[in-house]
């Protein structure tokens, strides 16, 4: 394998809306009115989040926030999640957790996004299925948000 | 990485081929080897498996971002899979990797029981079980002020199902039972059993280390709680085994032994054990072994449970058929329902000598009490001979053993 | 049927051929395995001892009469002895053979431990403990209601000996302390606070989990009271481990598992222990496992623990030298006296995106809390990176380390 | 390896003393005034028994007995070894111990017997040499003798 092949699929993993979203993360904030949250763990490196849902009385995710620790994708990922599912139906966003988990883990490609949400910048993640064992990192604040909304559960883990 | 596999069914009567151990001779003889029971031989995809995990595959799991750990953890999870589909579990997050059997049942014994026990409770379990399926019940019962009861056992071996039945009182938290006795063979009638416990409110579990090798184990279907089982008994490595045990009692158990894996936090204030099952590993498992366990699990549905089944019955048949013609036998466990195991004296011949003997003549077979002490008081014996068949054993090699006890008879004349 | 060794010592620097894993591809580089720490890869012998085992004389061992077990039986109990001679242990019966540093801990804290602290007592550890040996006394303080406290450790990751010292009390009843830090490499002075230990009649366990693959360890001139350890980490299997504990306390203590092996005599009124080791050895054992255990002792011993000291000590010097003038590095873990292990940081990169681009260019590395979540907190961290070195590695794969953090910084700048 | 080979190795162990003393051991009582005794244990198998002696004020062993059930080698041991020590003194049937069990198991053939004790019927015990997993079998009773002589045991096992 030459060298250039190796810096391409380096590349392909870390690429810069990737390194953009993990050393800026948009809104990694708190939220004291949040109406559900729940923490994302992952225990293999220690990827450490908290997710926090603003959802209005019909069930639109009206703010989103999160705090933590992690590595570049699971921060760039946590950092898209919330661009992405704010303004959703709490449906909708569950649907976005189903379609981004099935993408990156390639297991379940027939769950489609729902039609009024674009995720192409959401393929800024697929580097990671090359990575085999960081798609846990990439899927950490997905597997938080669906904890979030399903009242049974408080903590989310990647196992 | 996964070991090569048949794709056609493996045909039952070729399987000898696929065990290298069974190839040699023994004090100048061609190895019978009759005691399966006790640990079966392996294959050599069993043995392959371990070996090439070992020299191209090996990291420690769960832990490493690298591609050996990655590889390693897929191979040892993967394992985990095959297991929860060999015993129909609903979850693999059921299947707890342990040592053995028996860690298997101190575990329940010590995490389920040990917080739930107090003074005035009793354990149930009966005269047929093993070591393993007595002692950790007696140490939490001496560790709550617990009771622990025993129903009997008829003469054939059976357990005595009224006194079993009556038994069961509400002041019985869990019943202990073994799916096939390793002793005297009694294939226990567990659905029926446990059945009637569930009726009662009893927490049961059964001790499948004899089950899994001669039979579909369904624990689904079973309707019991745990089911614990050992790889080396069906064919796999020793040093490996499972707890299958319900996610919602599971969920409810402390852990058991503490270490590295069985946590998502650790700080002085406050420690957060990790999901089911990994609440329940703690430290590095036993990864090799692991992984020749689900090669184990692949070899055997590759042959096919239901053809060992039956091909192990019809064998059972013919040696208690030559067997009782031998002079002087006398067969210890005549169950109506009996796997492929079989326990009989010889004459006064002390068991130990007739070890010794059947060895000298290649034949492989156990001899003493077989870790099941009080099923021996119970027929008032110190010991038996026995002879346990696997999938691999031939009507050959119940007629060297047959020959072989004349030889005995003539020593002892 | 032990497997052959070469007569004349091996030579260090020929060692890495003898590993068959570190001869492979990764990624589309030569693989540079840096994570032995986690678990070392295996020699030939180790692996060859446990395939020709499974192959040739696989049986139960300590149960039966004839030939296979016997042969089992002999070299189990060898793996035993070799055991016993490694460490220097009195005797044979102090070598209890386990599934690993996490069991015999965890034996420890439930058999000796449990049933001896009350309300009041303490348990004393360090910061610089690995989760087993933390969470055990977490466990077992929990269930006695005694306090765990614990040393704290200064900025190059050393235990402070002033305060420990100061935590020594009567009230403590056992210090539980590591040999080295898996996850800083620290060598704690074993023998001076074990002498400081024993003079106020502290019970002293030593996790000797990374002791014993870098120097020569004797349990008896350290003068600790157990040492516990595992195959993995020095080149044998996973599942093997040993509690070494001194005769007199584990005559004393109760078993920890019950069931087959432990036991002279089961009877439902009375059962009688068996003798040590066996009093705590439960059910069928890895029996091949332990027979590499045996193996890697062999190998290690050819090779020789000075030599491997000495070798580890200059590479590690190396790798020091070669990263502090990488740009942006900082190392984590400086004490004056430190084992084949370094943890560092590059820059504000993740440990765990570092990780991935050093195994990207082939480069095995261990990366986050290392099982040793207090000691990144006490040093602010989420976790690290961590490079620990075996016999088998050489400065190349140092180089190959330190080009692959260049390019690390790069992808990052 | 011929019929006749596998005969003589095994007529080798089954010697006509060892049946003969197996089926009809000497000294097999109880002895209620006895002054040692001492259990050995063979847990591979679960041979048993029993060894009384009856120790005179001068440190003569005047009564021994045995009980216990077992293989017909250590039945057979037992028995014999009750012929053997029979009017010993104390230290002379314990260096009998030494002798028998270093004998058998190879280790220490420098332990000899003592000059006034005949040990010429015990070789008769001597297949077990080329059947290790019997030479427990056979040094039980001799074990069960030496913790029996010594005060801090009371069960010998043979591990
Ligand atoms: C210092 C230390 N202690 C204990 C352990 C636990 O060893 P094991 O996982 O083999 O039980 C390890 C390794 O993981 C270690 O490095
Ligand atoms: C019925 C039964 N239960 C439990 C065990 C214990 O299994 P293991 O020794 O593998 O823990 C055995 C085998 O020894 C057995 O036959």
């Amino acid at each position: 394998m030459n060298a250039s092949h190796d810096n391409s699929e380096l590349q392909e993993l870390y690429r810069d809306l990737i390194l953009d979203h993990a050393r800026k993360p948009r809104n990694f904030k708190r939220l004291d009115n949040a109406t559900h949250t729940a923490q994302g763990i992952n225990p293999l490196c220690g990827d450490k989040l908290r997710l926090y849902l603003c959802v209005d009385p019909n069930d639109r995710i009206i703010e989103v926030g999160f705090e933590g620790s992690g590595c570049a994708i699971s921060m760039a990922s946590a950092s898209l999640l919330t661009e992405t599912v704010e303004d959703l139906s709490v449906e909708d966003a569950d649907a976005c957790f189903g379609a981004v988990t099935g993408r990156l883990t390639r297991q379940s490609t027939d769950i489609a996004a729902p039609r009024n949400v674009d995720l192409t910048k959401l393929k800024a993640l697929d580097g990671v299925r090359e990575h085999p064992s960081r798609i846990k990192c990439a899927t950490l604040a997905w597997h938080a948000l669906h904890a979030a909304l399903d009242p049974s559960q408080s903590i989310a883990t990647t196992e | 990485m996964s070991q090569p596999r048949l794709n056609s069914p493996t045909d039952i009567a070729t399987c000898r081929d696929d065990f290298p151990a069974l190839h040699q001779e023994v004090n100048g003889h061609a190895l019978v080897y009759l005691d399966s029971a006790a640990s079966a031989q392996q294959p050599t995809t069993v043995i392959d498996a371990v070996a090439r995990y070992q020299r191209e595959d090996h990291a420690n799991v769960h832990r490493g971002v690298h591609t050996l750990s990655h590889r390693a953890t897929e191979l040892y999870e993967g394992a985990r899979d095959k297991l929860r589909d060999f015993v129909n579990a609903s979850s693999r997050t059921e299947i707890v990797l342990t040592s053995g059997t028996t860690e298997s049942i101190n575990l329940v014994a010590q995490s389920y029981c040990r917080p739930l026990l107090q003074p005035g409770d009793q354990v149930l379990i009966t005269w047929l079980e093993h070591h393993s399926n007595i002692v950790p019940w007696q140490l939490v019962c001496e560790q709550t002020g617990a009771e622990l009861i025993v129903a009997p056992v008829n003469d054939r071996g059976e357990v005595e199902r009224d006194q079993l039945r009556d038994l069961m009182t509400e002041r019985v938290k869990l019943l202990g039972i073994g799916h096939v006795s390793n002793a005297l063979g009694t294939i226990n009638p567990l659905s029926e059993i446990i059945a009637e416990a569930k009726n009662l409110g009893i927490t049961v579990l059964v001790d499948g280390a004899q089950g899994v090798p001669h039979m579909t184990v369904d624990v689904q279907a079973l309707g019991c709680d745990f089911y614990a089982f050992s790889g080396h008994k069906m064919y796999g490595p020793t040093g490996t085994g499972v707890l299958w045990g319900r996610e919602a009692l599971l969920e409810e158990m402390p852990p058991y032994k503490g270490g590295g894996d069985m946590i998502l936090e650790v700080s002085f204030d406050h420690t957060v054990f990790n999901e089911l099952p990994y609440k329940f590993e703690a430290g590095t498992p036993n990864i090799a072994g692991t992984i020749g366990f689900g090669a184990a699990v692949d070899y055997l549905q590759s042959v096919g449970l239901e053809n060992i089944h039956e091909h192990e019955k019809s064998l059972h048949d013919y040696m208690v058929h030559k067997l009782v013609d031998v002079d002087g036998i006398r067969l210890i466990g005549t169950a109506a329902d009996q796997a492929s195991v079989q326990s009989f004296l010889l004459n006064d011949i002390h068991p130990h000598d007739l070890g010794t003997i059947l060895d000298h003549q290649g034949v492989a077979v156990r001899t003493g009490h077989h870790c099941a002490m009080p099923v021996m008081q119970r027929f008032g014996l110190p010991g038996t001979t026995r002879a346990s068949l696997g999938l691999y054993n031939s009507s050959d090699d119940i007629d060297r053993l047959i020959s072989a006890l004349e030889k005995a008879r003539q020593v002892f004349a």
